[in-house]
C-alpha cells in the first residue's frame, strides 16, 4: 500500500491554495485596530558625526505622533544590541553613523503617508568623517579606526585559520605546478521580493506579539528576551507567510527593535515595512570575500595542496549569521570534491563604512565562496596543464569507495559519487561533441566556452557539539498530534519561506504514519505553539527538522503499536509496521491502520496507558550532510559587444533521498537562477564617499524571464547514511554550484587569449575589454 | 471623486481639498473610498479596500508584484495614483476565481509548481491573464517577454512559463479549439 | 569627484583674490536660484535650489573660509544638505601673477552623499561637473567683464 | 515609498491643462503615463507642487498617416506602437524601440509623448525621432508651435518645451519608398536602461544613400544626433564600408560617462558597433526585407 503523498511523490503543494487566491498572509497584510506606522530616517552619509537631530518640524506634520532617537533608546540601554557574532550594532545611533542608509531616527504616525512625511521633516545635521570602503585599506596601518568603542583599536575584527600551514607551504613548494589567482566575490543582496518588516503589539497583560519576517522565530524570541529583559512567555514571535528569505530574514534588524519600542511607547500596535531601497541599502549583504587561492599539483595533474587567504568585508559590525564557532562559516569546505593532502585557510575580517551582515544569499554559511574558489582553481589548473577540465576532475575526485571521507580541513563527508554525477552531466549535454564544435569555432575565430563545476556542499547544521548560534545548539524539532479521527497536526521549529514545508513535511509524516498527506496539517512560525527550533536557512530544514519528523513519527508508532496490539488482541511483539499499517506477524489479514489506532488512543486504549497519540522530537544530527552535483554550462560570446549568452546549462544534483521531486526541481531552478544572477548581473558597489551604487531595483538588476537560461536538470541519488531518510537538503545547492560553471565557461571561451580569470558579475564590458585589448573587438 | 467637476469646474477653494472620492469597479463591484491625491492605487486596493492579494515589492516600477488589470491591461499599481483609476475597471487576484472555480491560470500555477513563496504570484498571474487574453497559443519566448516586468526570486521562471502554457492550453480547450 | 581648472586674465591679483572671498561677487556666479547671508568675514550661509531639470530641491548650505593667504591662496569648505542628501565642497583657489596677468588655478573636491548620489548616479556625474565649471566660467566672465581682458582657459575633470 | 503631497488636477481639455500649467509656472508637472515621474516622486527626488493629469483629455491617443506625416497623439501608449499594424509595416524603428522600453506593464501606461518629452537621455524613442527628423507639436497659452526634434533636447530633463506647454502630437515624415529604419539597443538586462542605443534611418535610391538619420541614446547629457555620420553616408553606396565610416563618426559624436552601465570607453565603442548594426538592418528594410 502506498500512502497518498508519501515520500518520492510529486505531490502538488498544499500551501498553493491560499497563495493562488491572493490569500497569503504576509506581514504587511496584518492589520490591527489602532495600528500605527513607523518609518525610518536614514543617513545620507557613510560616516559622520551627528551634530543634532531636530524633530520639531516632524512633530508638526499632521498625523505624526512621535519621533524616536538614539538618545531615547539610550535611556533604556537599547541604543545598541548584540549581533549573532558577538559583536554589537546600533539600533539608533547617538554619536555617529557608520554607513549610508543607517537608521538615524524613527517616526511614528497614524498612516504610512504621514510617517513618510514625518521622515522628510526630520532635520539632521552631520559632520562628515573620513570614509573607508575598501577592506584592504581598512586593514592598513594608519587607517581611521572605525570602531573606537572596541577594546582592540584596529579595524581587524578577527583572524581565523584552519589547516596545516607548514605542511601546506611545503606541499606547495614540492608541487610541480602551482597556480594562483585573486578572486573577488562581490557584495550582493538577496532581495527577496517581499522586503522585511513587522507588526509589534502589546496586549493588556503586557505580552508582546510581533509578526515578523523572520526565518528563525525562536531565535528571535530569545534575542528579544535577552536584549529587552522580558521573560520569554511574555514574547510571542509569529512568522507568517514569508515572501522569500534566502538568508536575508535571519538577522535582527534595528527596525524590528524600534517598532517594539514604538509600540511600548505609544500603547498602540506599530507596523514597520521596509521600502525596497531601504532593504537593499541597509539589510544584510552576502559575500564580499577577497580571496587569494593557490593550488599545487603534480605535472600529470594530481592535486596536492591548497592555500587560501581571504579578506572578509563585514561592514561596520560583524552581524554575520554564522554558527558561533565558525566566524567564516563553513568556508573550509573549500577543498571541495577533491582529496587534497594538505590545505590551509586563513581569513581576516575587516570593518568598513558599509552595512553590516555577511549572510547567505541562498547558501549555507559561505559555502558558495568555497565552492566557487575550488571549482575556479581546478579549472585554472586544467588550463595551465593543458588538460581537459573534466578529465582533471575525474582524475582527482574523492573515490566513491572512500566515504565517509575525512577532508584535510576536518570535515567528514557523509556520502558521494562524484564521477557518476559528472559523467551523467557530460552525457546529457554531449560534452565530447561540444568540445569538437568548440575546436571548429575557434578556427573560425568564434568564442564558445564550456564550463564545469563539480561542487560539494555542506548543509544541515548541525551537530550540537560544534554548532550553535548565540549558544543555542543547532537542533531542530517536530511535534505531532494525531487527532481521534486520524487527522493530524504537526508543528516545527523551522519556517518555510517558499520551500514548501507544508507539503514535504506532510509527505514525510504520511510515509511514516500511514496517513494521507492531505490529512496532516503543518504549522510553523508561531513561538507560542511550535516547539523550539533554530529555523530555516542553510538548507537545514530537511536534514534537521525533516529528521525530527521521522523520529517523532517513530515515537508515535512505538506507542501506536501497543494500541494496535491491544486492538488486535495480540502481543505488541507480534505486531509489525508493514505497508503503512500494523499487521499481526504471519496473519496479513489481521491489521489496523493508524486511523484505527488514533481513534482507540482516545476511546479504547489499554489500561494503564496514557491517552492520546502525540510525540515531540528534538533532533540533533550526528553530522552535516554533503549534497553535491556536477553542472555544465555552454556559452557563446558576441565578440563585438562582449555579451555572453548561456546556450545550455545542465545541472545534475544529488541531494540523497528525494521527498518531493517536483519541489526539489523547483528549488534547483530557483537556486540556479540566483547563481546566474550573481554571476552575470548583481553587485553592490560603493563610491569613494560610501554612496551605494545600485540601491534600488532600477540599478540592482535581478534577472527576468528573458535572460534566465532554460535550465536542464537531472539527478543521481546517493543517500546520506546518517539521516533517517537518507535526505540531504537541496534548497541552495545550485546557487553554490552554478557560478563557477558559468565563469569557467566564459574563461574557457576566452582561454586562447591567455585569460585565466574574470571576476563576477561578468558584464559585457569586462569581456569586451579583454577582447579589445587582444585586438579581437 | 468626480474628476471632471473637481479641479477645473469646482469652486476655487475646493481645488485644495485634500481628499478625493474615488470610485472604481473592482473585480466587478463598484468600490468607493476617499483618498489623498497622492494615494497609490496599490494602497487604495490594499488599505482602503482590504484586498491584500496585490503586493508591493519595489518602489521603482520594476518588480511587478503589484500588477493588476486596469481596463483589462496589466499595469503596476504602485506607479499609478488611485485617482487615476476613478471610474475605471480594476481586476485583482481576488477576482480570478469565479463561483468557486479557479481561473485556468491559478490552476496552471498549482499544477506546474509555478510558485514558491507566493509573493510575486498574484502579479505574475495578472500579467499572464492579460497576456493570454491576446495570445492564445504563445511560444516559450513570447511568454518570457510577456512576464519580463514581473520579477520572481524563487522559481527561476521555468515553471511559471509552464504554468502559463498550461493555462493557455486549458483556455483553448474550454473555448473549443481556440485560435493560434 | 575632483575638478580643476585654470584661467588667466589681465587684472590685478588682489582684485581677483578679493572677488573669490566676497559673498556678493560669488553670488553673481551661481546660476541656480539662491540666497546668501554673511555670518562674519569668513563664514557665509544660505539656500540654493538646484538639481537636474525637474529633479531638484532646496539645499541649505554654509561656507567657511578655512585658509586665507592674501592675495595668493584661499580655501573654502562648503557643506550643504537637502533632498535627504548632502554635499561637501572643498575648494582651493590660487591666484598668481606674472607680467600683469593674473592666473587663477582652482580645484574643487565635490562629494555628494545620500539618495541623489546613490539613486541619481546615472545622471549626477555630468551635472556636478557642469555646475562647477559653470561657476568658475561665470567668475571668469565677471572678472573679465571688469578687466575686459582674457588670456586662456581650460577646464578638465580628473 | 510615498510621494510628497501635491495638488492634483485632471482637466478634460488641452486648453484647461495649459491654463493650469501656466498658473503654476514651473512648479507643475504633466502626468501622462507617470512611469518615470511617479517613481522619482516616490523617491522624493522631485516634489512638484501640482500634477496635471492629462489622461482624461480625449482625442490625444492615435497613430495615423495624414498628409506628409505619420501623426502620433501624445497619449498613445508605448505598447500601442507594438500593436499597430501601420507601425510594424511602415515604421519598424518604432516597433524595435517600443519592444525594448522597460517592460510590457510599463509600456501599457507609459506614453509616447512622455517618453519623448521627459528629456531623459536614456529614453529610447527620442533617438528614433532624431533619426527620422520628427517634429513635435507643442501647445501653450500663445497657441501651437512645432519644434524640430533636433532642437528639442536642451539638457538632461530639460527640453525646449516651456513649462506651460504640452506636447500634443509627434509628427514623423511619412515613410518613403526606399527608406529603411531600425533601432538597436544594448542592455545589461531586459527592460533596463540602455548601455547604448542607436536609431538609424536610410533612404536609398539607385544604389546610393539619399538621406540618412542617426540618433544616439544614453551617450550624452541629451540624446544625440550624429550629424557628421549622417552627412558622411549621403551619396555613398549603402555598404559595410560606408556603415563603418558612419559608425566611427557616430562614436566621435558621443560623450558617454562611466556608470553602472559600463565605462565610457566601452560605451563609445558600442556606439560604433550598434551604429553598424542599426544601419545594416535599416538597409535590409530599405531593400524590402524585414
Amino acid at each position: 500500500m502506498t500512502v497518498h503523498g508519501g515520500i518520492g511523490q510529486s505531490m502538488k503543494r498544499k500551501e498553493d491554495a491560499r497563495f493562488i487566491r491572493g490569500k497569503g498572509n504576509y506581514v504587511d497584510d496584518v492589520k490591527l485596530p489602532g495600528m500605527l506606522y513607523l518609518d525610518i530616517v536614514r543617513s545620507p552619509y557613510a560616516h559622520a558625526r551627528i551634530k543634532s537631530i531636530n524633530i520639531d518640524k516632524a512633530l508638526k506634520v499632521p498625523g505624526v505622533l512621535a519621533v524616536i532617537r538614539g538618545k531615547d533608546l539610550e535611556a533604556a540601554n537599547l541604543s545598541w544590541m548584540p549581533t549573532l557574532m558577538s559583536d554589537r550594532q546600533m539600533v539608533l545611533p547617538v554619536e555617529r553613523v557608520m554607513f549610508q542608509g543607517q537608521e538615524v531616527a524613527a517616526v511614528v504616525a497614524e498612516s504610512r503617508y504621514a510617517a513618510a512625511d514625518g521622515v522628510a521633516a526630520v532635520e539632521v545635521e552631520y559632520e562628515p568623517l573620513p570614509v573607508v570602503v575598501d577592506p584592504r585599506k581598512a586593514l592598513e596601518p594608519g587607517a581611521p579606526i572605525l570602531r573606537p568603542d572596541r577594546k582592540e583599536q584596529t579595524n581587524r575584527i578577527w583572524h581565523w585559520e584552519v589547516g596545516d600551514k607548514k605542511g601546506t607551504d611545503e606541499a606547495l613548494k614540492d608541487s610541480d605546478v602551482v597556480v594562483a589567482e585573486d578572486l573577488y566575490i562581490p557584495r550582493i543582496h538577496v532581495s527577496s521580493i517581499e522586503t522585511c518588516g513587522c507588526v509589534a503589539a502589546f496586549d493588556t497583560m503586557g505580552k508582546l506579539t510581533v509578526w515578523m519576517t523572520t526565518q528563525a522565530p525562536h531565535v528571535i524570541r530569545t534575542v528579544f528576551a535577552l536584549v529587552a529583559g522580558l521573560p520569554e512567555h511574555k514574547i510571542r514571535i509569529i512568522s507568517p507567510d514569508i515572501g522569500g528569505g534566502f538568508g536575508g530574514k535571519v538577522p535582527v534588524y534595528p527596525g524590528y527593535v524600534i517598532a517594539v519600542v514604538a509600540a511600548l511607547k505609544t500603547g498602540h500596535p506599530v507596523k514597520w515595512i521596509e521600502d525596497r531601497s531601504e532593504n537593499i541599502q541597509s539589510d544584510s549583504f552576502a559575500r564580499d570575500y577577497r580571496i587569494t587561492a593557490e593550488v599545487g599539483a603534480t605535472k600529470d595533474g594530481k592535486l596536492k595542496a591548497l592555500r587560501v587567504k581571504t579578506i572578509a568585508d563585514h561592514g561596520y559590525t560583524d552581524a554575520a549569521a554564522n554558527p558561533s564557532k565558525f566566524p567564516a562559516g563553513l568556508f573550509h569546505i573549500v577543498t571541495g570534491s577533491y582529496p587534497f593532502e594538505k590545505a590551509f585557510v586563513e581569513v581576516d575580517a575587516a570593518y568598513t563604512n558599509k552595512p553590516p551582515g555577511g549572510i547567505a544569499y541562498r547558501c549555507s554559511f559561505r559555502v558558495t565562496e568555497a565552492a566557487y574558489t575550488i571549482e575556479r582553481m581546478v579549472d585554472i589548473l586544467a588550463h595551465k596543464l593543458g588538460m581537459d577540465p573534466a578529465e582533471l576532475r575525474m582524475k582527482n575526485f574523492i573515490p566513491p569507495a572512500s566515504f565517509p571521507y575525512k577532508s584535510a580541513l576536518g570535515w567528514t563527508y557523509d556520502s558521494g559519487d562524484y564521477p557518476a554525477a559528472l559523467r551523467k552531466a557530460m552525457d546529457l549535454i554531449g560534452y565530447e561533441e561540444l568540445r569538437k564544435e568548440q575546436q571548429e569555432k575557434r578556427k573560425r575565430g568564434e568564442y564558445m566556452g564550456i564550463g564545469i563545476s563539480s561542487f560539494t556542499e555542506i548543509v544541515g547544521a548541525g551537530p550540537s557539539q560544534t554548532f550553535d548560534i548565540l549558544g543555542l545548539k543547532m537542533f531542530d524539532s517536530c511535534e505531532i498530534r494525531i487527532h481521534p479521527t486520524g487527522k493530524a497536526i504537526a508543528r516545527f521549529g523551522t519556517k518555510s519561506q517558499g520551500q514548501g514545508h507544508e507539503t514535504t513535511y506532510a509527505q514525510i509524516l504520511a510515509e511514516e504514519l500511514g496517513l494521507s498527506a492531505e490529512d496532516i496539517e503543518i504549522e510553523e512560525g508561531d513561538t507560542d505553539t511550535a516547539p523550539y527550533g533554530l529555523g530555516t536557512y542553510a538548507s537545514r530544514s530537511t536534514p534537521t527538522a525533516g529528521a525530527a519528523a521521522v523520529m517523532a513519527a517513530r515515537k508515535i508508532r512505538e506507542k501506536a503499536q501497543k494500541i494496535a496490539a491491544h486492538l488486535l488482541e495480540a502481543r505488541p511483539d507480534d505486531v509489525e509496521w508493514k505497508d503503512h499499517k500494523f499487521v499481526v506477524k504471519g496473519s496479513p489479514g489481521k491489521s489496523k491502520t493508524m486511523q484505527d489506532v488514533a481513534f482507540a488512543a482516545y476511546t479504547n486504549h489499554p489500561q494503564g496507558m496514557e491517552a492520546g497519540l502525540e510525540a515531540v522530537d528534538y533532533y540533533d544530527p550526528p553530522n552535516l550532510t554533503f549534497p553535491f552535483g556536477s553542472y555544465i554550462c555552454v556559452v557563446d560570446i558576441d565578440k563585438e559587444t562582449g555579451e555572453v549568452k548561456i546556450r545550455r546549462f545542465v545541472a545534475v544534483d544529488d541531494c540523497g533521498t528525494i521527498i518531493n521531486p517536483m519541489i526539489v526541481e523547483g528549488q534547483i531552478h530557483g537556486a540556479l537562477t540566483m547563481g546566474f544572477a550573481a554571476s552575470m548581473l548583481e553587485e553592490i558597489e560603493y563610491d569613494e564617499n560610501g554612496n551605494i551604487q545600485g540601491g534600488s531595483f532600477m540599478d540592482y538588476l535581478l534577472p527576468t524571464a528573458v535572460e534566465t537560461p532554460r535550465w536542464e536538470t537531472a539527478k543521481t541519488v546517493t543517500p546520506s547514511p546518517h539521516h533517517p531518510l537518507g535526505a540531504k537538503g537541496v534548497g541552495e545547492s545550485a546557487t553554490v554550484g552554478s557560478p563557477a560553471a558559468i565563469v569557467n565557461a566564459v574563461v574557457d571561451a576566452l582561454s586562447p587569449l591567455g585569460v585565466t580569470h574574470i571576476d563576477i558579475p561578468i558584464t559585457p564590458w569586462k569581456v569586451w575589454k579583454i577582447l579589445h585589448e587582444k585586438g579581437e573587438a | 471623486m468626480a474628476l471632471a467637476e473637481s479641479p477645473m469646474e469646482a469652486e476655487e477653494e475646493a481645488r485644495f481639498a485634500p481628499l478625493y472620492k474615488v470610485t472604481a469597479k473592482v473585480n466587478g463591484t463598484p468600490r468607493t473610498a476617499e483618498v489623498e491625491a497622492r494615494t497609490l492605487l496599490v494602497h487604495f486596493l490594499r488599505e482602503n479596500l482590504g484586498l491584500t492579494g496585490t503586493h508591493i515589492g519595489c518602489d521603482t516600477t520594476n518588480c511587478g508584484a503589484c500588477a493588476v488589470l486596469l481596463d483589462g491591461k496589466a499595469v503596476k499599481s504602485c506607479t499609478i495614483l488611485a485617482v487615476q483609476a476613478d471610474g475605471r475597471d480594476v481586476m485583482t487576484v481576488e477576482g480570478l476565481e469565479k463561483d468557486g472555480k479557479l481561473h485556468a491560470i491559478q490552476e496552471g500555477f498549482h499544477e506546474e509548481h509555478g510558485l514558491q513563496c507566493g509573493f510575486c504570484t498574484p502579479g505574475m498571474m495578472m500579467t499572464s491573464v492579460a497576456f493570454l487574453s491576446k495570445h492564445s497559443n504563445p511560444t516559450e519566448g513570447d511568454i518570457r517577454h510577456a512576464i519580463a516586468g514581473n520579477l520572481c526570486r524563487c522559481t527561476g521562471y521555468l515553471n511559471i512559463i509552464k504554468s502559463v502554457q498550461y493555462a493557455a492550453r486549458k483556455m483553448r480547450e474550454s473555448k473549443g479549439g481556440g485560435s493560434a | 569627484m575632483q575638478l580643476e581648472g585654470t584661467f588667466g586674465l589681465r587684472s590685478p591679483r588682489e582684485r581677483v583674490f578679493a572677488f573669490f572671498l566676497d559673498p556678493k561677487d560669488l553670488s553673481t556666479c551661481i546660476d541656480d536660484e539662491h540666497t546668501i547671508e554673511v555670518v562674519d568675514g569668513d563664514h557665509f550661509k544660505g539656500t540654493v535650489k538646484s538639481g537636474v531639470g525637474f529633479i531638484k530641491g532646496t539645499f541649505t548650505w554654509s561656507a567657511a573660509v578655512v585658509e586665507r593667504v592674501t592675495p595668493e591662496r584661499a580655501r573654502l569648505r562648503v557643506h550643504g544638505s537637502g533632498m535627504g542628501s548632502g554635499f561637501d565642497i572643498d575648494a582651493t583657489i590660487e591666484v598668481s601673477e606674472a607680467q600683469g596677468t593674473a592666473t587663477v588655478r582652482w580645484r574643487a573636491d565635490v562629494a555628494i552623499s545620500g539618495p541623489i548620489a546613490s539613486m541619481g548616479a546615472r545622471l549626477m556625474g555630468g551635472t556636478i561637473d557642469k555646475k562647477t565649471s559653470a561657476f568658475f566660467e561665470n567668475a571668469r566672465k565677471r572678472l573679465e567683464g571688469a578687466a575686459a581682458d582674457l588670456a586662456e582657459e581650460s577646464v578638465r575633470t580628473l | 515609498m510615498i510621494p510628497p503631497q501635491f495638488e492634483y488636477y485632471a482637466p478634460v481639455s488641452v486648453d484647461d491643462a495649459i491654463q493650469l500649467l501656466d498658473r503654476f509656472g514651473g512648479d507643475a508637472k504633466v502626468l501622462a503615463g507617470g512611469q518615470s515621474l511617479l517613481p522619482v516622486m516616490k523617491l522624493r527626488l522631485a516634489e512638484p507642487r501640482a500634477l496635471v493629469d492629462i489622461n482624461r483629455i480625449p482625442n490625444l491617443s492615435y497613430i495615423r498617416e495624414e498628409g506628409d506625416h505619420l501623426k502620433i497623439g501624445t497619449l498613445t501608449r508605448t505598447n500601442d506602437l507594438n500593436d499597430s499594424e501601420l507601425i510594424r509595416a511602415r515604421y519598424p524603428i518604432f516597433s524595435d524601440a517600443a519592444s525594448v522600453i522597460a517592460d510590457p506593464l510599463v509600456r501599457n501606461m507609459g506614453t509616447v509623448g512622455g517618453n519623448v518629452s521627459h528629456g531623459d537621455p536614456a529614453n529610447d524613442l527620442p533617438a528614433c525621432m532624431l533619426a527620422l527628423g520628427a517634429v513635435f507639436l507643442a501647445k501653450g497659452p500663445k497657441g501651437t508651435r512645432t519644434i524640430p526634434a533636433e532642437e528639442f533636447y536642451v539638457d538632461t530633463f530639460t527640453t525646449a518645451l516651456e513649462p506651460n506647454e504640452i506636447m500634443v502630437e509627434i509628427q514623423v515624415p511619412k515613410a518613403l519608398m526606399g527608406q529603411g529604419t531600425a533601432y538597436v539597443k544594448l542592455e545589461k538586462r531586459a527592460g533596463d536602461f540602455p548601455i547604448v542605443g542607436v536609431a538609424a534611418s536610410l533612404l536609398e535610391a539607385k544604389g546610393k544613400v539619399e538621406g540618412a538619420g542617426i540618433g544616439l541614446t544614453a551617450v550624452g547629457s541629451t540624446v544625440l544626433k550624429a550629424r557628421e555620420a549622417e552627412a558622411g553616408l549621403v551619396g555613398r553606396a549603402p555598404d559595410e564600408a560606408a556603415f563603418r565610416g558612419a559608425a566611427d563618426l557616430a562614436r566621435s559624436a558621443s560623450h558617454p560617462v562611466s556608470d553602472l552601465r559600463g565605462p565610457a570607453e566601452y560605451k563609445k565603442a558600442m556606439v560604433a558597433v550598434l551604429t553598424v548594426r542599426a544601419l545594416r538592418r535599416a538597409h535590409e528594410r530599405a531593400r524590402g526585407g524585414a
